[in-house]
């Protein structure tokens, strides 16, 4: 039992190690990708994928949500929505201004 | 009475109070950070001209700190499985090197907001500087918040080890579950700031 | 229902769609309300403990409920997309090409209107912060050919009758809203923008006095409070043909026995200033006296203020 | 009130803590019980002060320019000279008005009060999932709360520009703006604070057998209450935050370049945009008024259920529309800002959004006056106050439509009309609700009821000058008189025809002042000296009945934990032989 959770936790330590290399790689990536001075918009979409990625493997292995229980995916799920609705609120704004 | 599920997780949500606590409390950082961001971008929209970010800030140091963040995620997740596998010392070695880190962080925010100061640049010098300032001071002031509760966790908190090692892994968890999200925000502020 | 709920007078064209909209709701709150309102003063009485000495573990057991909620929900669908929908889109879309309306800018300040009219160039004089002085509050720059003819008056909109007018409204510290009560128009002044709202008068000031006349005896000994604020419309002379009360003043207790010893039986008093501009967003200290005027005049009496308005402008240069 | 000390009223305690200091047993207290008083105590004070800055404003808008009798010359020149009101105050008396009675008041009230004392008992908890963070949360609310009222302290007096702040005026006010932002920090972080532990608690400490469809409808109202809290304030922090910065360091996110102030141009960088203030405002601040009905609609739901003696009607549809309701919340914030220059697209789906949200409302509207069907209606104090609360709220409800849709709203935005409308949901709406609460659960904290003729006096005045304050409203707001006039609107000849409905109004508000002394008297003297009961004396059914009277002021509200068998209103069960069947009991019915 006891060494069962040790080697649980050995697998979870050697995924770590992978997820921290990938984010050092994305890093430089979007870092590199930068120097080049893409078209803005273009420039804002890479840049945000890769973050997007950055940040997904974070909460999923780091904090571990790939595995969380399904209160808290709801809850985060719910969180998310309302984000969303947050990044649309500029939109509302500037949509349709009859200015 | 005591309080159930301090340690153990309730049947049915599969969960210890604290996690459950902390990933709302997350939740709501979710929101104060998205309406930063949100408010980012009406004012960028709105704005007649915008500069890229790394017209004035230092790339190089951001990236850096980038790094320095990252890794401190990963000794923080570190010290976490050291406990786990019933390792005290380990742990403490992880812990340690996650509160160095985040303060090596800040430090290096320290020059960055120097440099700024020196060449006048305040808050108020330009919309650009205000946002800036505004996201990189409440994420510093989020680091400096979890320096202050894994220094406790370090030091005095970890007596409790010897109680209650169950419950203070959890702490742990719980503490590193809110480190991580310190530095998934900056894995947005990075790019949002300096590199668009 | 509109008489009933005491919506003020109407004097655009736009108001009475506006004041249709409100009564098509009202009807069916005053339904729901009444309804409800019924059921629930029976219900209170016929299951009171008194009668009704035990309760009824199920209760209704209908559906009528879900309908009703069902047909509430059609009618405000109803409302939304039949009528609030298109008459919003009128009133901010469907703005008449300026070349067929009075067009105007209005710059709201701490506790002041600005009107600015583009004068007979039709275009508005650039203004420019740096030139802003107590004489010019709009920063208007007499250096700029096209702004010699401009008109600037402080809390006085002329506007003539049956034309669209078309206003620029910007404000230059905080928010304001231009609030013209009697023409049911509303829009926020925003400082860093300019937003433009347009209607239509159809009456002119001086009709609505008119209308909102109201004719006192003066029998009586004492001016009821709410006539205080009123003003004659015409002079009232004596039998000597000395003025005993003004046009445009108000009526006040010692004058009604000259105007008895007269022989006048009765005055006509109406509100000196019936169509207004207010404030309608808390903008300071000075919100409540934010008040300016509307006079809606006659093609030709507009045509004449505007010509004395370029007069003393001309005077003003030399 | 806090005569219950540990082993009064002969409870037998398994886990008796060790005697614990005056200090940790009433003042910083971790259990939720001592928090509960400690909050409701707090909030009542700042509705009086709330009220009573209310009161003070209706002279002047009765009899503007007039000095106020007897304290108008307390307040001194830079606020009444002479006792006249300056323009000044009046507006730093608003501000504080809306701002306490809505933050200090009654969400403290609601939540902090009945929600911290009532809901971990209905659950049949222990306590709160987090007693030190439920310390916190009160302790944080009480210091935002002495910030917000020294701010009348400061050179150039409290905020000025509105409960709802908006910039650039607040940006340019004087330094009690500074202190409000600061206050709003503060009772931000404690809600937030407090909405984790309720959301922990409710999930995590539910007594064995409490499925979710088996919570009283006052605990789902409290989840709900708290994921609005938990989600919507952050935007408005953040916000507070940018205020902060455009104060303090000069920036301009709040205000756009090309300022000019009393003829002086501002010395800022500009590039900023006031409505972003809005934006971040009203998506709080649209939830935050749910925050404040949903408590109200779960107290009233659990009196009515008690005093009609059977189930509630549609207890599930009210439960999906709570949830409902919850969520759409977040997404009609604009419908405050109709008149900002919105387009057609924007503006109607806010409309869309505005009108779909009234569905919600009507249904656990309908499920209560349809549960009032076939019940053996008594008609207790609080079920006064609770059944009032339906017309009144229906009232506000129903104005709330014309508001929705924008061409209504064009004559009626900002117009006294809006005031009848929030006032009669939160007046003789939420806050009847929370009479009625304070008067159902007074025996299960003090184990006194408080007096039924005195109640039923507070009841019927209250209830005649509080529609005598508001009603009047709508006919005002008709006829085009602005809100947040220091003289009512006597410049504005549209207003003249109903000016003379100021007196009426104030002295039904003074009368309405007077009208809480029956209760202040009550409530006071039935502490000490009202009748004893007995634990349950309602006979109702769920768990925070089954707890014994005055449970005691340490952790622990039951022993054993309670095991729950069935739904949360078993009233008049066919079979049973009593009308009522707690949550709690075993047997089986035939
Ligand atoms: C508790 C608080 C509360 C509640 C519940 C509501 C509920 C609603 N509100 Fe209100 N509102 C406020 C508090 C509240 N509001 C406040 C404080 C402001 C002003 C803020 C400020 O500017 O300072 C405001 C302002 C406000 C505005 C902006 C007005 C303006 O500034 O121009 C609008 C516009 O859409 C609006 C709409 C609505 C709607 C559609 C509802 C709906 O949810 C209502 C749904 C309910 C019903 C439809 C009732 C159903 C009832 C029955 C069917 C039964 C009837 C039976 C009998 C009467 C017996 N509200
Ligand atoms: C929850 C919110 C709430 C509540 C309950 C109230 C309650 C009342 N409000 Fe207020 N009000 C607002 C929120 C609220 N208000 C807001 C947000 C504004 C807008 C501000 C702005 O413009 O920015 C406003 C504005 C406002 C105005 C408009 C001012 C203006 O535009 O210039 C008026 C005018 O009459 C008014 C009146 C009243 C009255 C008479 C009450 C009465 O109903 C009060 C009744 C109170 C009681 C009956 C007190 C009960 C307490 C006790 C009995 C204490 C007992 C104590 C112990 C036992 C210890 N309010
Ligand atoms: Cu300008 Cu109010
Ligand atoms: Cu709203």
């Amino acid at each position: 039992m006891e060494t069962a959770v040790d080697e649980s936790i050995r697998k979870h330590v050697r995924v770590y190690v992978t997820v921290f290399i990938a984010l050092m790689a994305l890093t430089l990536i979007t870092v590199t990708l930068s120097t080049l001075h893409l078209a803005t918009p273009v420039a804002i979409v890479v840049a945000l994928c890769i973050a997007g990625i950055k940040a997904s493997l974070v909460a999923a292995y780091f904090m571990h949500l790939i595995s969380e229980k399904k209160v808290i995916v709801a809850a985060l799920t719910l969180t998310v929505v309302l984000f969303l609705v947050l990044m649309v609120l500029p939109v509302s704004h500037f949509a349709d201004r009859g200015l | 009475m005591e309080i159930p599920y301090t340690v153990e997780p309730r049947p049915d949500t599969g969960l210890y109070n604290a996690k459950l606590g902390i990933w709302l409390f997350l939740a709501s950082e979710v929101m104060l950070f998205g309406a930063l961001f949100s408010s980012y971008v009406l004012l960028r929209v709105g704005a007649t001209t915008w500069p890229h970010g790394y017209e004035h800030l230092n790339i190089p140091l951001a990236t850096v700190n980038t790094v320095v963040l990252i890794t401190s995620s990963v000794t923080m997740v570190m010290s976490w499985a050291s406990l786990a596998m019933k390792n005290i010392r380990r742990y403490r070695l992880y812990m340690g090197a996650t509160i160095a880190l985040a303060c090596v962080f800040l430090v290096i925010k320290g020059f960055e907001y120097a440099a700024k100061f020196e060449h006048g640049l305040y808050p108020s010098a330009s919309t650009f500087m205000a946002i800036y300032f505004t996201l990189t001071g409440l994420h510093g002031l989020h680091i400096v918040g979890g320096v202050i509760v894994n220094s406790y966790l370090l030091g005095p908190g970890s007596r409790m080890w010897k109680t209650d090692p169950a419950r203070f892994t959890n702490r742990v968890e719980v503490a590193g579950l809110y480190w991580h999200f310190v530095d998934l925000v900056w894995i947005f502020l990075f790019p949002v700031l300096y590199l668009l | 229902m509109g008489e009933f709920l005491g919506l003020p007078f109407d004097a655009s064209a736009s108001g009475p769609l506006i004041d249709r909209m409100i009564i098509l709701v009202h009807w069916l709150m005053l339904v729901l309300f009444i309804g409800w309102g019924s059921y629930f003063v029976y219900v209170l009485f016929r299951f009171r403990k008194g009668r009704n000495a035990s309760a009824d573990y199920r209760g209704v057991r209908n559906h009528a409920s879900s309908y009703i909620e069902g047909v509430v929900a059609v009618i405000e669908a109803v409302l939304l997309i039949g009528f609030a929908i298109p008459l919003w889109s009128m009133r901010v879309n469907d703005i008449p090409p300026e070349a067929d309306a009075t067009v105007v800018r209005i710059v709201a300040e701490q506790f002041a209107w600005n009107v600015h009219y583009p004068g007979p160039d039709g275009v508005f004089g650039k203004s420019d912060i740096s030139l802003i002085t107590p004489e010019n509050p709009l920063g208007l720059d007499r250096n700029d050919p096209a702004a010699k003819d401009d008109i600037v008056t402080i809390n006085q909109l002329n506007l003539p009758v049956g034309k669209p007018v078309i206003i620029h409204l910007s404000s230059k510290d905080v928010i304001h809203s231009l609030n013209l009560p009697l023409f049911r128009v509303k829009q926020d002044a925003i400082p860093g923008q300019s937003i433009r709202v347009w209607f239509t008068p159809t009456v002119t000031t001086a009709d609505i006095q008119r209308v909102m006349a109201r004719r006192f005896p003066v029998s009586s000994s004492h001016v009821p409070e709410e006539l205080a604020s009123l003003v004659t419309l015409a002079d009232y002379t004596g039998k000597d043909g000395q003025v005993i009360l003004a046009k445009g003043s108000s009526l006040t207790d010692d004058v009604l026995p000259a105007l008895r010893d007269a022989g006048i039986a009765e005055v006509t008093v109406a509100p000196d200033t019936p169509t207004e501009i207010a404030c309608a967003q808390l903008c300071g200290l000075g919100h409540f006296r934010m008040r300016g005027f509307i006079t809606v005049q006659t093609p030709d009496e507009y045509r004449a203020w505007i010509a004395d308005q370029e007069l003393q402008n001309a005077q003003n240069a030399q | 009130m806090s005569e219950a000390a540990p082993g009064a009223h002969g409870v037998v305690h398994t886990d008796q803590h060790a005697p614990q200091g005056f200090w940790r047993t009433y003042v910083f207290s971790q259990d939720h019980k001592t928090i509960g008083i400690q909050y409701a105590i707090t909030a009542l004070l700042f509705l009086l002060f709330g009220f009573t800055l209310m009161m003070i404003m209706r002279w002047q808008l009765a009899y503007p320019g007039q000095a106020i009798p007897f304290i108008g010359k307390l307040f001194g020149d830079s606020r009444a000279p002479e006792g006249i009101m300056l323009p000044e105050f009046y507006n730093q008396l608003g501000a504080m008005h809306g701002t306490i009675m809505v933050f200090l008041g009654v969400v403290p009230l609601a939540v902090g009060a009945f929600g911290n004392y009532v809901m971990p008992l209905q659950i049949g908890a222990p306590d709160m999932a987090f007693p030190k963070l439920n310390m916190m949360s009160y302790w944080i609310y009480f210091v935002g709360g002495v910030t917000m009222l020294s701010s009348f302290l400061m050179p150039g007096g409290a905020a000025a520009s509105g409960w709802t702040s908006y910039a650039p005026l607040s940006v340019i006010a004087t330094v009690g703006q500074t202190v409000w932002l600061f206050g709003m920090i503060c009772l931000i972080t404690s809600s937030l604070l407090g909405s984790v532990n309720f959301i922990t608690t409710i999930f995590q400490l539910r007594a064995k057998g409490l499925s979710f469809m088996r919570l009283p409808f006052f605990v789902w109202a409290q989840l709900v209450t708290s994921f609005l809290l938990l989600l919507a304030f952050p935007p408005l922090e953040a916000a507070g935050v940018l205020q902060l910065m455009d104060r303090l360091a000069g920036t301009s996110f709040f205000m756009p370049s090309g300022l000019v102030v009393s003829g002086q141009a501002l010395a800022n960088t500009g590039g900023g945009n006031p409505l972003l203030w809005q934006h971040l405002f009203w998506f709080l601040a649209h939830p935050e008024v749910y925050v404040l009905i949903l408590p109200a609609m779960g107290i009233v739901a659990e009196i009515i259920a008690n005093n009609t003696r059977k189930p509630l009607w549609g207890y599930r549809s009210m439960v999906y529309a709570t949830i409902f309701l919850g969520f759409m919340s977040f997404v009609v914030w604009a419908h405050h800002m109709f008149l900002t220059g919105m387009g057609t697209v924007i503006s109607s789906f806010f409309q869309a959004t505005t009108m779909i949200i009234s569905i919600p409302s009507i249904i656990i509207l309908t499920a209560l006056f349809l549960s009032l069907w076939g019940g053996s209606i008594r008609f207790t104090t609080p079920m006064l106050f609770a059944l009032a609360f339906l017309p009144m709220f229906g009232i506000g409800g129903l104005t709330g439509l014309p508001l929705g849709l924008a061409p209504a709203d064009i004559h009626l935005h900002d117009t006294y009309y809006v005031i009848g409308h929030f006032h009669y949901v939160v007046a003789p709406g939420t806050l009847f609700a929370l009479f009625a609460g304070l008067y159902y659960w007074f025996p299960k904290v003090t184990g006194r009821k408080m007096n039924d003729t005195l109640g039923k006096i507070h009841f019927w005045l209250s209830f005649a000058f509080i529609n005598g304050v508001f009603m009047p409203m709508f006919i005002q707001g008709l006829a085009g008189v602005s809100r947040r006039l220091y003289d009512g609107g006597a410049m504005y000849s549209h207003a003249q025809g109903v000016m003379h409905l100021n007196v009426f109004m104030s002295v039904c508000a003074w009368c309405l002042g007077l009208a809480q002394i029956p209760f202040i008297v009550n409530f006071f003297w039935s502490i000490r000296k009202g009748k004893k009961v007995s634990d349950n004396y309602w006979d109702a059914t769920t768990l925070d009945w089954a707890a014994t009277t005055s449970p005691p002021m340490a952790h622990g509200n039951f022993s054993p934990l309670p095991e729950v068998y069935r739904g949360p209103y078993e009233y008049s069960v066919p079979g049973n032989g009593r009308d009522f069947l707690p949550q709690n009991t075993q047997a089986e019915v035939h």
